[in-house]
């Protein structure tokens, strides 16, 4: 709760400075608020506190979720500062709309009720349509954002369907009413309920990009300013899977064979289709999107094969991504401003011109890619190791036959890094960015070496 | 009986101006046959006993969405026919998709029924009041969060919406 | 004399889903951005009608409320959408989508 | 305590060798830690007592919920292994001494890294930990090969990379199925995982992802194909830690992993996958024989030689085990000393094919002395050490069939062909243009051979010490594996 | 313990000599090396004479272990060395032949500038043979099997800078690593059978069984494909010829008198094994003969002098087998020390020949010797003499009992061995005809140039030429008067297998006598005509060097056997190699796994185009999705 009031409060604050024209403050304020709620995010550890009728649940899930997505975004604007220099217009709207999405995005984390959800889902969605257009000129922004929206708008619908079919089966919203109309249930659910189920899947499926509701994800993520496309490939992401799996967890676990096929389809063909489509990407920012899309299909694995396991699983591969995500993006934010481009061929020969940036971004590739001992490694290897108790070894083959391929792509940045010759100048890069890619390179071989700080938790 | 006709003519009403809304050649009278359709609905929150609802459907959606779009015809100057209409194929396979969805959905909704149909007379709970009260006690953080909803779609529209050289 | 007891639940669902699909099949055949946002209107409205449906027949007024966040969100949503779409225009003069696609492969 | 300090310690200096800056204290640097690596790898034998298991062991909890530890120790084989290691990384670096390579710093860090995994994955005694370690060996490996390396490296160093990589996932997912199998609550402890419960189907399975991954890196036909690319494209350094140590990570796997675990499979397909080794061996041996470029030709040679060695760790006779495990060492020895004396022919040549050489021996008989000394031991003149592994090899295949033994001794008839024929006509003949100016061997230059030779005889003459060191876990492995 | 020492002495000294010149090959001066390698194999000898003096032969043989070489469970390796007679009988050979061989060497080898390196080859092959022969079981024998072959290897590519000679260097050490695979084979099978490898533990075991036994059958064949490699029997004989590219000392210690006995001491050696195995006996005794006959034959029609011996070298190694496949152990080794002595002599005068005419082999270009080189010629001659088989010299008295044991074993045998015997004489008269009688047929500035070897090269000759007349004395048969000093020296050795074999009659004297004669009419017949053709007519030598009849086209051309080999092995290898490399490898396995990748990346590529960029098209994959996903969860 206080977590959403904070960030709330924090975006209008931010609005409010840019009213009074205090531009510089802005950002310092924004991390300062982002580390102020995630302290009160924090506080809230062990207090499974329901608020108001359930809707709002703060239980360790949500206080863990929550903390990675304002660490996501902590991280994201971090880097900001180096990505608006000289803009001469104000941002307190961007940055404002930005926190806005995630207090969206921390409410689909801690809903307990279906309207909470659809609130957070807009909240969210809505923000990322106006931040997917926020390079109004560009006309490839706005083309990002009319898919976006377009799409959206379209999938939301189905979404409302799933919750309506939902509340006309079981007559309320509430997840813990839900869960005891499942329980009556005694096996056999009534088919309305089924659709409304599926649907709400798609809905959030939609948001996680997972085949065949990705399709907006390549374009959306090219075509939008890279900042946010940060943002949206690491916060919607995670906001969203999550919500997945807090549905899951509190209303259907009990009907886990209904679902569990055909998640474990679209888990399987998500991460063919995301690998197999990254593989012939010349661009940086289009490969990262079909990356994440195929990282959607990693984490479907969590839900598929839910468990006892599975939220820290999920809890440590969204970290991981988000973190190596961002740090990717980070680099690419410094190659499209020296280059105007994202091309790989952009990239030729940082290895030798910049080697911390080029070593920044060889880690969150190889650990996107999943080795050992990087975070993403430990990551992968928990989702494995879920799926694998749950008997899912064929998916797991698929998932490793996927990563596999992955490293077709992941490798490309990196042989154009260190092994091409130089394409030209050195980027030019402050202390502060630099300290900040370094400081998100050794996050992930800390996660991967002391995962436990993290295994533990949930 | 009665309420039964108005059942159907709502019904037929509102069915035959959404399909207009598709037919329509000129966006301005796809808008018209949407305000229609939009009664339409309204009548039958009414029917519902929902009478509050009906008035704020009206009030937004009739009132303020459609007023929307009417002055973005207007603006953009959109009153003409689509410059090229999608291919017939693609159209044909539009309708099939959508016939194929109806009959999934009208399958999903095979064998449903509502077991206690109470009387509406007894609780008033499409009266104001009713929902007045559930919204500000039940549902207060979401009505409180749907400010930030609005603030943010409302920072966004002038972000969008403004004529003025942005960043990158 | 009530309209609960002289017309099936099952007439507004048959009613709602056939709305509903009209909606879809007008995001599908529409090439104006904003004609497809009114189709995605249609859909939402099905939806709202369905859940006052139930609502009513359950007795139960969450279902309203939910309407009315549905219409709060359909108010917003239009709001931004209407934005983008004169964003549109303003740099492309169209709101043809299909001529929007740079961004592909 | 001093496993973990072998592990450690490449691990501070490769850090710290990024820190400097002038490149012959760097040299100085690198090439002192590696030896007091290898001194600390002496004081591991010193303490090593023989015939006890797993010693020196180091043991922590990680992910104790997981059933991860990190538990590291040394039997005989591990220990020989990492001896080989500790032994060849410091002429490894020596012999790098005579390359100016682009940003040295990164270059030898990156090595040490590597000596770091490998020595890791030679002494985990947990499932996860040599994965961890497995995939560690990949990175510096790609890295060493990939930007120090030849013409057409992009390609090739990539293929082998995603070749081993993918091959290696495969064997991750195994190590997780077993996991769930073994007796609760689960762990990755080496005992718990012999111990695992598998259905005959299960083993099949895992077997099979182990023996994939394994075959991938040793390499065993017909997934050798990456190899003979990657050692011809790879900087000397890097062909040497290719082919001398990295690729026993593959038998030393199947040793200690597959053959205990899947025994059943083992017994089972295990001739199926005896089928392809031996196959391998004249495969390899006989396209060995036409190659001009005297790298691809030790690598084609390296796939008949671990070839050999696979199939008598397949056939589980103590005689072919044993002589897997000392040929692991000879032959990381050899092909070392091979590739050495390659790279100090293209040095001073500026080529490597064959039919363009000739007559070295005449201006630089010292180098044609220590290549007959290497290559005597790579064609197992009795007396080198590659006789020793070769007939222990051999035996134990004999005694498993007599025809397999037979087919795979014909490595002994053809590795003699194509070596001596790629020595004499590099060494042997008249001098021509490009060999007319050739110096002999400076001093750093012995200074790296002169260790392999000595190891070359010791393991020839007196074989007893290392056997003597593995025997008791080469017999313990076998028991688990019968 | 004195005993003890004095044997671990014997290969210490070539080896200590090797180590010596090979470490110090550029700083030791020729003179100290001139000293210190023939010297080193003295001390060798002398050691030996000790032993040999100190050995009775009734005693057991003796074992003595230096340490434990391999040893895994039951394979116990010691490296030890066993003495008994045959090998003392080996170890005077190996040292005596040796020494005189270093000592001829200095002289014949002091001008070239691999002096230093030759030595230390040779002190090597020495310490190689040594352990050959000492070992105590069959992998330390091994150690020597291969040692020689290893030196062989590098002293027939003495010479490197002539490619020739080192493909002829290349090919004996690989014809003989395809013997030394069946060697290994062999001890494979001992170990599986016997649990040992150890000569006593073996031949103990061996003992009992039942002759005719199949595994024996399969050692002793496996073995025996060692010893074909080793000594030069069909079909892996033509390595010989070739090794004649190196120094001729070389030719004469490696190739003659020592390294190729090799496979008739394994086989005697291991003498129960065969003579249990009367299989294996007939295809070593077919092997043998075949051999003997085949290589008399080509010997008859070469012109190179060192060629000639070479294939005389091949045939007498034949008559060997032959004698073992009779039964004649001892007198296959006694053959093999005569044929030691004089093989070594005729090759050491071909080389003192040779160093006269400054590198000339072809005997056409000879002629008339005899007074330049008189003492060459004389020791030659003896020679020849006792190679042809001719009374009282020693090849005559080993011959004759080997033919003898034929003719027990078979009179079909006999006859060809006696032909075999005729064509020796034949082609051993030709060559001493060619080269030492008539005119000199070389150039003037040759026959400038003729002079007599110096001392250090003669003497030696002097030294083998006693030997090889008076060899015979060792075991002169009963039937001269003689006691059969070899065979009783040797009868430990071969005791067992002698209860084992079958006791044919032996042969009444007077059949004897009669065989003796008529080979020796034949053996005089073949020298007259031999003596008329070349010596008195000329004939067989035309100036075109056209080959006029088949038999001598086939002959000069060697039979074509490496043709032959070059159609049926070799060029069959290469071809498979390049369709290995460039079809099975580059257009198979790895156009598969290119073909995976590349079928990624193609999928990638095609895949990708579904991403249209058509919201449109988009939306109706999505529909589709939903429609999908709800019909087959809820309406099936």
């Amino acid at each position: 709760m206080s977590t959403i009031t904070s960030i709330t409060l924090l975006g209008i604050l931010v609005l409010f400075l840019g009213a009074m024209k205090k531009q510089t403050w802005l950002l310092p304020l924004i991390l300062a608020g982002l580390v102020i709620s995630m302290v009160l995010t924090v506080m809230d550890w062990n207090s499974f506190h329901s608020w108001y009728n359930g809707m709002l649940i703060v239980d360790n899930t949500a206080v863990a979720f929550s903390t990675v997505l304002i660490f996501s975004t902590f991280l994201i604007f971090s880097l900001a500062a180096h990505y608006y220099r000289g803009v001469q217009r104000p941002l307190e709207d961007i940055y404002g709309v930005m926190i806005f999405a995630l207090a969206g995005a921390v409410m689909m984390t801690s809903y307990g009720n279906l309207i909470m959800l659809f609130l957070g889902i807009e909240t969210l969605s809505i923000a990322l349509y106006v931040l997917a257009g926020s390079h109004k000129e560009a006309i490839v922004s706005n083309e990002a954002t009319l898919k976006y929206f377009l799409l959206g708008s379209f999938l939301s619908g189905f979404l409302l369907f799933g919750i309506a079919l939902i509340y006309g089966s079981s007559g309320s919203f509430d997840l813990h009413r839900i869960s005891l109309f499942v329980a009556s249930c005694a096996g056999t659910y009534p088919p309305m309920f089924l659709a409304g189920l599926f649907l709400l899947i798609i809905g959030l499926s939609f948001k996680i990009a997972i085949v065949p509701f990705h399709f907006w994800a390549p374009d959306v993520y090219e075509g939008t300013p890279t900042l946010l496309t940060a943002f949206m490939a690491t916060v919607v992401k995670t906001a969203s899977i999550v919500a997945m799996y807090r549905f899951f967890t509190h209303t259907f676990n009990g009907i886990h064979g209904v679902w569990e096929t055909t998640i474990w389809i679209l888990a399987a063909i998500t991460i063919l289709l995301g690998n197999f489509t990254g593989v012939y990407q010349p661009n940086l920012k289009r490969m990262l999107a079909y990356s994440s899309i195929s990282h959607s299909g990693y984490m479907l694995l969590a839900i598929v094969s839910f468990g006892a396991m599975s939220d820290n699983a999920l809890l440590l591969y969204s970290l991981s991504y988000s973190i190596a995500t961002i740090s990717a993006f980070g680099i690419l934010i410094l190659v499209r401003e020296a280059h105007g481009n994202d091309f790989f061929s952009s990239m030729n020969g940082i290895g030798r011109t910049n080697p911390l940036e080029a070593f920044c971004l060889t880690v969150s590739m190889l650990s996107l890619a999943g080795i050992p001992p990087l975070a993403g490694f430990m990551a992968k290897y928990y989702l494995f190791t879920t799926a694998i108790e749950k008997g899912m070894v064929w998916l797991v083959i698929i998932a490793i036959a996927g990563s596999a391929i992955s490293i077709t792509y992941y490798f490309k940045p990196i042989i154009a890094m260190y092994l091409r010759e130089n394409a030209g100048e050195p980027l030019k890069v402050e202390w502060a960015y630099k300290v900040h890619l370094a400081f998100m390179t050794l996050a992930l071989i800390i996660i991967g070496l002391a995962p436990f700080l993290l295994i533990g938790l949930l | 009986m009665f309420t039964q006709y108005i059942f159907y003519f709502l019904t037929v009403m509102a069915l035959f101006s959404a399909v207009m809304v598709l037919v329509s050649k000129k966006p301005i009278h796809s808008v018209l046959f949407l305000t229609l359709t939009f009664f339409a609905i309204a009548g039958h929150y009414v029917l519902l006993n929902a009478q509050f609802l009906a008035v704020v459907h009206v009030i937004v959606y009739a009132g303020a969405i459609m007023v929307l779009f009417l002055f973005t015809v207007m603006l953009l100057n959109l009153n003409k026919d689509e410059r090229s209409p999608k291919p017939l194929w693609v159209k044909i396979m539009a309708i099939m998709a959508g016939a194929m969805l109806l009959l999934t959905l009208i399958g999903v909704f095979r064998g449903y029924d509502i077991k206690t149909v109470n009387d509406p007379l007894t609780t008033q709970i499409g009266l104001v009041k009713e929902l007045g009260r559930i919204l500000y006690h039940d549902y207060l953080i979401p009505f409180e969060l749907s400010s930030v909803l609005f603030l943010t779609a409302m920072v966004g529209a002038v972000l969008l919406g403004k004529k003025e050289q942005i960043n990158k | 004399m009530s309209t609960l007891s002289a017309i099936p639940i099952s007439y507004y669902l048959v009613f709602c889903s056939i709305l509903f699909c009209i909606g879809v099949t007008g995001v599908l055949i529409k090439r104006n951005a904003l004609l497809i946002l009114m189709s995605v209107e249609l859909m939402i409205n099905s939806i709202n009608l369905l859940l006052a449906a139930f609502s009513a027949y359950t007795n139960d007024p969450a279902g309203q409320i939910f309407v009315f966040f549905i219409m709060v969100v359909a108010a917003a949503e239009v709001a931004i959408g209407l934005a983008i779409v004169v964003l549109i225009y303003r740099t492309t003069h169209s709101i043809d989508i299909d001529v929007l696609n740079k961004l592909k492969w | 305590m001093l496993t973990i300090i072998l592990i450690l310690f490449p691990l501070a200096l490769s850090l710290a060798t990024l820190l400097l800056k002038k490149e012959q204290a760097l040299r100085f640097f690198v090439l002192g830690g590696a030896l007091i690596e290898f001194g600390i790898m002496v004081a591991a034998f010193v303490q090593y007592r023989t015939s006890c298991h797993c010693q020196l062991l180091f043991r922590a909890g990680w992910l104790t919920n997981m059933g991860i530890s990190l538990k590291f120790g040394m039997d005989g084989i591990s220990l020989l292994l990492v001896a080989l290691t500790t032994f060849l990384v410091p002429i490894i670096i020596l012999s790098s001494f005579s390359h100016t390579y682009r940003r040295p710093a990164t270059f030898y860090s990156l090595l040490l890294f590597m000596e770091m995994a490998l020595v890791g994955v030679f002494t985990a005694f947990d499932g996860m930990m040599f994965y961890i370690f497995w995939e560690m060996a990949l990175i510096p490996a790609y890295f060493i090969c990939a930007v120090w390396g030849g013409n057409d490296r992009i390609r090739i160093t990539f293929k082998f990379f995603i070749y081993t990589f993918a091959g290696s996932l495969l064997m991750l997912v195994a190590l997780i199925y077993l996991y769930f199998s073994t007796p609760f609550p689960h762990s990755y402890d080496i005992q718990d995982l012999y111990a695992a419960v598998l259905t005959p189907g299960e083993q099949t399975w895992i077997f099979l992802a182990f023996f994939v991954a394994f075959a991938v890196k040793i390499p065993v036909f017909p997934f050798h194909t990456w190899q003979p690319d990657t050692y011809t494209e790879s900087p000397a350094a890097g062909s040497m830690l290719l082919a001398g140590i990295m690729l026993k990570m593959g038998i030393y796997g199947m040793i200690r992993w597959m053959l205990p675990i899947c025994h059943v499979a083992v017994h089972r397909w295990g001739p199926a996958a005896l089928v392809l080794a031996v196959a391998g061996i004249v495969y390899a041996s006989v396209i060995a024989l036409r190659q001009k470029d005297m790298k691809r030709l030790v690598a084609y040679s390296s796939i008949a030689h671990v070839g050999l060695i696979a199939a008598g760790v397949l056939v589980l006779t103590i005689h072919a085990m044993q002589g897997a495990v000392i040929q692991m060492v000879s032959h990381g020895i050899n092909i070392v000393g091979l590739f050495l004396v390659i790279d100090l022919v293209e040095q001073r040549t500026k080529t490597r094919n064959i039919t363009d050489l000739g007559g070295l021996a005449l201006k630089a008989p010292r180098l044609a002395i220590f290549f007959m000394l290497i290559l005597l031991g790579s064609i197992a003149l009795p007396l080198t050490n590659g006789f020793v592994g070769e007939f222990l090899l051999l035996l134990g295949i004999f005694e498993y069939s007599a025809l397999f033994s037979a087919i795979a001794g014909v490595t002994v008839i053809f590795s003699a062909v194509y070596m001596l024929w790629m020595y004499q006509r590099t060494m042997l003949g008249p001098a021509n243009d490009i060999t007319a100016e050739v110096r002999d061997l400076s001093r750093v230059e012995m200074a790296a051979l002169i260790p392999l030779i000595i190891m070359i005889f010791w393991i020839g003459i007196a074989p007893g010490f290392f056997l003597d060191t593995a025997l008791p876990d080469v017999m313990t492995i076998l028991s688990y594996a019968r | 313990m004195m005993m003890n020492a004095i044997v671990f002495l014997i290969p210490l000294f070539p080896l200590l000599g090797f180590l010596v010149l090979g470490a110090g090959i550029r700083v030791i001066p020729r003179k100290v090396t001139a000293l210190l390698a023939p010297g080193m194999i003295l001390l060798s000898l002398i050691s030996t004479l000790v032993l040999f003096i100190g050995f009775h032969p009734s005693t057991a043989s003796q074992v003595h272990q230096l340490f434990s070489w391999i040893r895994i469970g039951p394979l116990d390796i010691p490296f030890a060395f066993l003495i008994d007679p045959l090998s003392i009988l080996m170890l005077l050979i190996v040292t005596g032949i040796g020494f005189v061989i270093h000592v001829y060497s200095v002289g014949y080898m002091k001008e070239d500038p691999g002096f230093n390196r030759f030595f230390s080859y040779m002190n090597l092959f020495v310490f190689s043979m040594l352990l050959l022969v000492m070992g105590a079981n069959y992998p330390v024998m091994f150690i020597g099997w291969e040692g020689v072959g290893l030196c062989s290897y590098l002293l027939i590519g003495f010479w490197f800078k002539n490619h020739e000679f080192n493909n002829a260097a290349k090919k004996a050490f690989i014809m003989n690593r395809i013997g030394d695979l069946g060697f290994l084979m062999g001890m494979f099978l001992i170990f599986t059978t016997f649990h040992s490898l150890d000569y006593q533990v073996v031949f103990d075991h061996a003992r009992g069984m039942t002759p005719g036994n199949p595994v024996l059958a399969g050692i002793t064949l496996l073995l025996f494909i060692g010893a074909a490699g080793k000594s030069a029997q069909i079909p892996l004989y033509t390595w010989l010829p070739d090794a004649m590219a190196g120094p001729t000392p070389v030719s004469a210690l490696i190739h003659a008198a020592t390294m190729v006995t090799a496979g008739i001491y394994m086989v005697a050696r291991s003498n129960i094994l065969y003579i249990l195995s009367p299989a294996t006996m007939a295809v070593i005794g077919i092997t043998g003969l075949a051999t003997a006959l085949l290589a008399a034959f080509i010997a008859i029609f070469q012109n190179d002098i060192k060629k000639i011996l070479a294939y005389s070298t091949i045939s007498q190694l034949g008559y060997m087998f032959v004698g073992l496949s009779a039964g004649a152990f001892t007198g296959a080794m006694f053959h093999l020390t005569t044929h030691a002595f004089f093989k070594a002599l005729l090759f050491l005068g071909a080389g003192s020949v040779i160093h006269a005419l400054g590198g000339e082999q072809d005997i056409r270009k000879m002629g008339g010797l005899k007074q330049a080189m008189p003492k060459t010629y004389r020791t030659f001659m003896a020679a020849t003499v006792a190679i042809a088989g001719i009374p009282p010299l020693s090849g005559f008295f080993s011959k004759d009992e080997i033919l003898a044991k034929a003719f027990e074993y078979s009179p079909l045998l006999w006859v060809f061995a006696v032909a075999g015997s005729l064509m020796t004489a034949f082609y051993m008269f030709r060559l001493l005809f060619l080269t030492f009688s008539g005119d000199f047929r070389g150039t003037e500035a040759k026959r400038a140039h003729l002079h007599e070897s110096p001392a250090v090269m003669t003497i030696p000759l002097v030294i083998l030429a006693i030997l090889a007349t008076f060899g015979g004395l060792i075991n002169l048969p009963a039937l001269f008067g003689g006691n059969a000093g070899l065979e009783y020296f040797l009868e430990p050795v071969f005791a067992a297998s002698g209860s084992v074999a079958a006791h044919g009659t032996p042969l009444p004297p007077a059949t004897q006598w009669l065989l003796m004669g008529v080979t020796l009419a034949g053996v005089l017949a073949m020298a007259a005509w031999a003596w008329k053709r070349y010596t008195a007519q000329h004939r067989g030598l035309l100036p075109d060097d056209a080959p006029r009849t088949f038999a001598e086209r086939v002959g000069r051309n060697k039979i074509y056997i490496d043709e032959l080999y070059q159609l049926v092995v070799v060029r069959p290898l290469m071809w498979l190699s390049k369709f290995f490399y460039e079809i099975v490898e580059l257009r198979f396995i790895d156009r598969i796994v290119n073909g995976v990748g590349s079928l990624v990346v193609r999928t990638g590529n095609t895949v990708r185009y579904i991403q249209t960029g058509n919201v449109g098209f988009y939306m109706f994959v999505m529909i589709l999705g939903i429609i999908l996903i709800l019909f087959f969860n809820i309406l099936i």
